[in-house]
């Protein structure tokens, strides 16, 4: 008997609860299309809502070092956080809310210019230039590893092509920072009729950079095809090590650790890391400084950040 | 309350219940087909996923006329009998005469590539100069060079963005899941119920199966990632996400299926071991046919699990979307990796924050499962009307 | 004549309750034994003895010896070929869910039997042996769960004659059919009674009297008596037997 | 015509041979959880036992720490399970309800043609993949949810439970429905016999009778409500530490912590990962156990 008063009762109190979620649900959907009418919230008094990469994640580990938290007796990171996990996820996230801050890699913001706004940093434009002179310092290297015996004819040509000019250019032009200056252009001749798969992966935010190199290369070698696995900058150097990978991709520097088994590693390119806010966000400059103070919970409040 | 005004809440209570969880279905297929829906066309069910890049050299030796329907905007070669058009921000092929030299276009390898409408051409190389195509490129010097009578190297990318790739290798999944779940699964049922005796051992074997049941899928992925990617050294591959599957699977398998068997009355048992009939002979000529109709549920249970499995895959299968063909053979091979279609979605909302493509995968996962529901209904009820 | 099962110190026990209690009995061939006693007096679980139906209880221990024309059935014997010549009908009538032909033939085709000629002769001669011929004989590939509650006894009655028994088990086989269909059942026994050695368990002592020659009163998993039926019914030895007959317990 | 009853030797080895086979693909999924426990509890439990070659971490850190930040050395899962408590008893109690209801609905009160709607459209949400769940939580829980909530994200404790109640809604209903339908009709004829009305039934007599399917649902909806990962990392917010204090509060479970960080894991990290994972694997065991017995006593009596 009791098994069915207490279910009964529980029943009466919680679907009416779930009752008023489902209807409250329901308005939502009509009334999502007209979310800009509803007034949010008066954006300077709002809270900041602080997002970050998952532990590992190449990104985050370069922008906690270059920033200057987190790290061995360092200020740590704030406790109410909202972590997600993947460039992709922070920018659609801080594209829905108002009040929210994250970063990303340039390749991203290149990726979803309208949605979300990059910031400047110490008056810096967060622009591929500003970092190759040195002015924009967030950004970090992307890492291609490998084993040396691992390789065969077709790596060693992607390797060349990727540091040719060529290779650059196609760089540039997905978002990435190259110091084009010295290189010269891929010389196809040397290598007649190039066939093997290349068997590459690792970090999830280098992957469109190495397809959009990769897709060239197969179309200069129409019998070679390729294959990345976005598994993570650590499974991209781990693989690398035992042989799963031929190229191994990071989006962080690569730890000594990392190197004692006789690892190869060869700077691809500089991506610069994007403080990114909502359009409808009013602030439009944040200084190194004032990053560290938000990302540790010193700073909670946008007002604090506005000129 | 009196007894009718309680009668009266609980009746309310019930529906409003049905109501809730008919409406959240409709709330969730609802919003899946609006977002998705745009997507869905036959390239994004054919197309491949990747888009692919080749270089074709072209050499013209006729004229070729305009056809009438062709907009202004577009740019038409009579050199080689094609129109293309801007759009956004790439020139995309829009028409292609029927002997236009680009139907035999060649690559760098002398291989025969398909060029189709839509394909975007990206630069044009004639006669020492190379010319990048795109929104700010001066459209007279594009109509210049493709009109230059000498070999010409163009730059056609196919555009991608279809789950072909994901689709054939679900289906592989599918197969390989099955075929391994579903024998054991209903042999070891077969066991539970007609061979078993009450103790330890049928105890230890419940228990076991109701623990696999309860393992969450992402503890299976990672188990699936230690076992069979790495000790048994299967790599990331389909085979390996199969097998890891196989596991996830069994208890389903096992419960439907003893389910099944437990429905046949114990009488027809009776009777035919009255007649003289052994264990084997009742078992395939009275039971299974009769519990056919619940092990079909079971295995239609299992195929939907699959097709919507992600977390179990994430670390097993890999996450680039290609045929699990190898390359060398050119044939299929359980041992390639290859991507699901919802590992694909996940990967979409995560890494490209792309609602739209996750929710067109799973408007063609929703047809495929409620087909096979339906098909799944409709045996059954035909075996259970042919038994009675 | 020689007794067709004799049976010798029975007892039987389901885990450690004892349903049966040294019993001692001939049944003899070719005639119709009716086991009579109140609702739980073993007689049913007897029955079961006489074709090993109980070891699909897990919990069933016999001792003691049953012999079928001399051979004892609880040495290590084929059981499936002790069941072919006991054949046995339930008291719920449980045909197959298959057609009335297939329902037939199970048994012949579980024996091997596959020759199509053969196996048409088998289930015509059956049926006609059952009764039920001319009611079924144009839809023999109908589903023999349409068939009226006394045609499926009949034809469960029929599948166990297609095996050629020698001996025809009956578990109360008209307690769940109506009196027409009831009296068609006992008509088919007096035709049974030729040919086979029938031993039925019945709740009617009226359907004891009518169809058999000899009657075992069981009380509280004892044999209290057997002897001639209208010897148990006009003069029984026992006291107890009197009563229950008299209708005074049980 | 006697039939001898020799034993056939054929006949009988084939039985054996039959029953070796049926015996040991039962074994099989004895034989599958023993090397999932191997696998998972040899990598995750190392860290807690020296001679660890990626160092070693305090078991007790480990259960009760309240913050997870690797890249600082700490590991704390203390703050997920409890989480992951509330998350899974949050779905119950609201789901529960519901499902039952429904279930009751399809079986019970429904007419014939709207249960022969309703029971499919139960059957389909079964059949959406989790993840399609997390993208719709993504898009319309979490926006709705920061409607009311007094923090500027939508990601919540609150969020993880409506998307875990429409999960499990399925699994139970599909359960329990069964169940009542097996109830004898008897019983229900018996309680109406005696002047009880549709709903009384129900409540007094159907319900119960089916209470071993109604538990039995039960503990596939808490399985299956601590084990989601997919449906829930995109909405949980997934913060680095911290024990809800609200239901608007944002949470990391046991599962989503494997999910975010395996593919970055390596070493010590990676190892602790898997003891996540033993962690979930033990409170699985512990919710078999513990419903287990409640099954067995409170079953078909």
């Amino acid at each position: 008997m009791n098994l069915k008063k207490l279910l009964s009762l529980v029943a009466v109190a919680t679907v009416s609860l779930s009752v008023v979620a489902c209807e409250g649900q329901t308005e939502k959907k009509e009334d999502q299309k007209t979310a800009e009418s509803t007034e949010t919230p008066a954006l300077k008094e709002g809270v900041i809502d602080v997002v970050s990469r998952e532990a590992g994640s190449g990104t985050r580990q370069a922008f906690e070092e270059i920033i200057g938290f987190n790290g061995e007796g360092q200020t740590p990171l704030t406790e109410n956080v909202t972590i997600k996990d993947g460039n992709g996820v922070v920018a659609t996230y801080v594209a829905e809310n108002e009040q929210s801050i994250g970063y990303v890699s340039f390749v991203t913001l290149h990726e979803n210019e309208g949605s979300i706004e990059g910031l400047t940093v110490d008056g810096v434009e967060a622009t591929p230039e500003n970092v190759l002179n040195g002015d924009y310092a967030v950004a970090r290297p992307f890492e291609m590893v490998y084993m040396d015996e691992n390789l065969t004819d077709v790596e060693r040509a992607f390797i060349e092509f990727a540091a040719s000019q060529d290779g650059l250019d196609i760089l540039d032009e997905n978002g990435t920072i190259v110091d084009n200056s010295k290189a010269e252009a891929f010389d196809m001749t040397k290598y007649d009729q190039l066939s093997g798969n290349l068997m590459m992966g690792g970090s999830t935010s280098t992957e469109s950079v190495v397809k959009a190199l990769a897709d060239e290369f197969c179309a200069l070698f129409p019998k070679v095809t390729y294959e990345y696995n976005a598994t993570g900058s650590s499974a991209g150097v781990k693989n690398a090590i035992d042989g799963t990978y031929k190229l191994g991709f990071a989006s962080r520097e690569i730890k000594d650790s990392e190197l004692e088994s006789g690892l190869q590693t060869m700077t691809l390119c500089m991506d610069g890391i994007a403080l990114v806010v909502n359009p409808t966000n009013e602030v439009e400059d944040i200084s190194t400084e004032q990053i560290k103070e938000v990302y540790t919970g010193n700073i909670t409040e946008w007002s604090a950040l506005a000129k | 309350m009196s007894r009718k005004v309680k009668d009266q809440l609980c009746n309310m209570l019930i529906w409003l219940s049905a109501a809730f969880s008919v409406g959240i279905l409709v709330l969730v297929v609802g919003f899946i087909f609006s977002k998705g829906w745009s997507k869905i066309s036959l390239d994004f069910l054919f197309n491949d996923y990747e888009s692919k890049t080749q270089y074709v050299t072209l050499e013209s030796d006729q004229a070729y006329q305009a056809p009438a329907s062709l907009s202004e905007s577009a740019l038409f070669s009579e050199n080689l009998g094609v129109a293309l058009e801007l759009k956004e921000d790439h020139y995309e092929i829009v028409w292609m005469d029927k002997e236009s030299p680009l139907k035999e276009a060649t690559n760098n390898a002398d291989e025969k590539v398909k060029i189709s409408k839509g394909d975007c051409v990206q630069q044009i190389k004639v006669s020492g100069k190379s010319l990048k195509l795109d929104k700010k490129t001066d459209q007279e010097e594009i109509v210049k060079a493709l009109n230059e009578n000498n070999t010409l190297v163009m730059k056609v990318m196919s555009v991608g963005g279809g789950i072909f790739p994901m689709i054939v290798s679900t289906l592989l999944l599918v197969l390989v899941a099955l075929l391994f779940s579903a024998p054991i699964g209903i042999l070891a049922a077969i066991y539970l119920v007609e061979y078993a005796k009450p103790g330890k051992l049928v105890n230890v074997i419940r228990f076991a199966t109701e623990i696999l049941a309860g393992i969450p899928s992402v503890v299976y992925g990672l188990f699936g990632m230690l076992m069979f990617v790495n000790t048994l050294n299967l790599g990331m591959s389909i085979l390996a996400g199969g097998l890891t599957l196989t596991i996830l699977l069994l208890p389903t398998m096992m419960r439907t299926t003893e389910e099944a068997l437990k429905v046949v009355p114990m009488s027809y048992r009776e009777a035919s071991y009255g007649l003289g009939a052994n264990k084997i002979q009742t078992l395939s000529k009275v039971v299974l046919p009769s519990a056919i109709p619940g092990i079909l549920v079971g295995v239609i249970l299992s195929i939907g699990r699959i097709i919507g499995e992600s977390a179990a895959l994430l670390f097993t299968i890999g996450t680039f979307a290609k045929l699990p063909v190898n390359p060398e053979s050119g044939n299929f091979s359980l041992l390639e990796t290859g991507t699901s279609l919802t590992v694909r979605a996940y990967i979409e909302v995560k890494e490209s924050g792309n609602v739209e493509m996750a929710a067109a995968i799973g408007i063609i996962i929703l047809i495929v499962v409620f087909t096979l529901n339906l098909f799944s209904r409709l045996i059954a009820k035909k075996f259970s009307k042919a038994n009675n | 004549m020689k007794p067709k099962f004799s049976v010798s110190d029975l007892n039987l026990f389901y885990g450690n309750f004892q349903a049966l209690h040294q019993i001692n009995i001939e049944i003899p061939s070719n005639q119709v034994t009716a086991l009579i006693g109140p609702s739980g007096c073993g007689k049913s679980t007897f029955l079961r003895t006489l074709n090993r139906m109980n070891d699909l209880v897990d919990t069933a221990k016999i001792t003691g010896n049953i012999q079928l024309d001399g051979e004892n059935i609880y040495s290590d014997i084929d059981v499936m070929k002790l069941r072919t010549r006991v054949g046995m009908v339930f008291q719920k009538p449980n045909p197959f869910p298959m057609s009335i032909y297939d329902n037939i033939a199970y048994g012949p085709r579980c024996q091997g039997v596959k020759d199509k000629q053969r196996l048409n002769q088998i289930v015509e001669d059956s049926l006609r042996g059952a009764a039920l011929w001319d009611e079924v004989k144009d839809r023999l590939n109908k589903s023999a769960m349409g068939l009226s509650g006394g045609q499926q006894q009949r034809l469960c009655i029929a599948r166990a004659i297609a095996m050629e028994p020698e001996v025809i088990l009956m578990d109360e086989p008209t307690s769940a059919l109506d009196p027409i269909a009831t009296k068609k059942v006992e008509e088919l026994m007096e035709q049974l009674k030729k040919k086979y050695t029938i031993v039925i368990v019945t709740h009617s002592m009226q359907q004891a009297a009518r169809i058999s020659d000899k009657t075992a009163f069981f009380l509280m998993g004892e044999l209290i008596e057997f002897d001639d039926t209208n010897k148990v019914f006009t003069n029984p030895q026992d006291k107890r037997t009197e009563d229950y007959i008299t209708g005074r317990f049980g | 015509m006697k039939k001898d009853m020799s034993l056939n030797k054929r006949r009988v080895v084939l039985e054996k041979f039959f029953h070796g086979v049926f015996l040991l693909a039962a074994l099989i999924a004895v034989l599958s959880v023993a090397l999932i426990i191997i696998f998972i509890f040899g990598k995750g439990l190392a860290p807690f036992f020296s001679g660890n070659e990626y160092g070693t971490y305090s078991f007790i850190d480990f259960i009760t720490g309240l913050k997870w930040t690797p890249q600082s050395g700490e590991y704390g899962v203390g703050y997920m399970i409890v989480n992951s408590i509330f998350a899974t008893f949050g779905a119950i109690l609201v789901g529960v309800p519901i499902a039952l209801f429904t279930a009751v609905f399809i079986a019970e009160i429904a007419p014939k043609w709207l249960a022969g709607i309703v029971r499919p459209a139960i059957e389909l949400l079964a059949a959406i993949p989790s993840v399609l769940y997390g993208v719709f939580g993504f898009a319309v829980i979490t926006p709705l949810v920061k409607q009311f909530s007094p923090y500027p994200t939508g990601d919540s404790l609150l969020a993880v439970i409506i998307v875990l109640t429409i999960m499990i809604l399925p699994t139970i209903v599909a359960v329990v429905e069964t169940a009542i339908r097996a109830v004898p009709k008897s019983y229900k004829e018996g309680s109406l016999a005696l002047g009880a009305s549709k709903i009384q039934t129900i409540f007094k007599v159907t319900l119960p009778a089916a209470r071993s399917g109604i538990l039995t649902g039960i503990i596939l909806g808490v399985g299956r409500a601590i084990g989601e990962t997919m449906a829930v990392i995109l909405v949980a917010g997934n913060p680095e530490s911290g024990i809800a204090t609200t239901i608007f509060s944002r949470v990391r479970l046991l599962t989503t912590n494997i999910a975010l960080e395996q593919g970055y894991a390596a070493k010590l990290h990676e190892q602790m990962l898997f003891s996540t994972a033993v962690v979930l694997f033990i409170f699985i065991m512990i919710i078999n156990l513990v419903l287990a017995q409640i099954q067995k006593r409170g079953g078909d009596r």
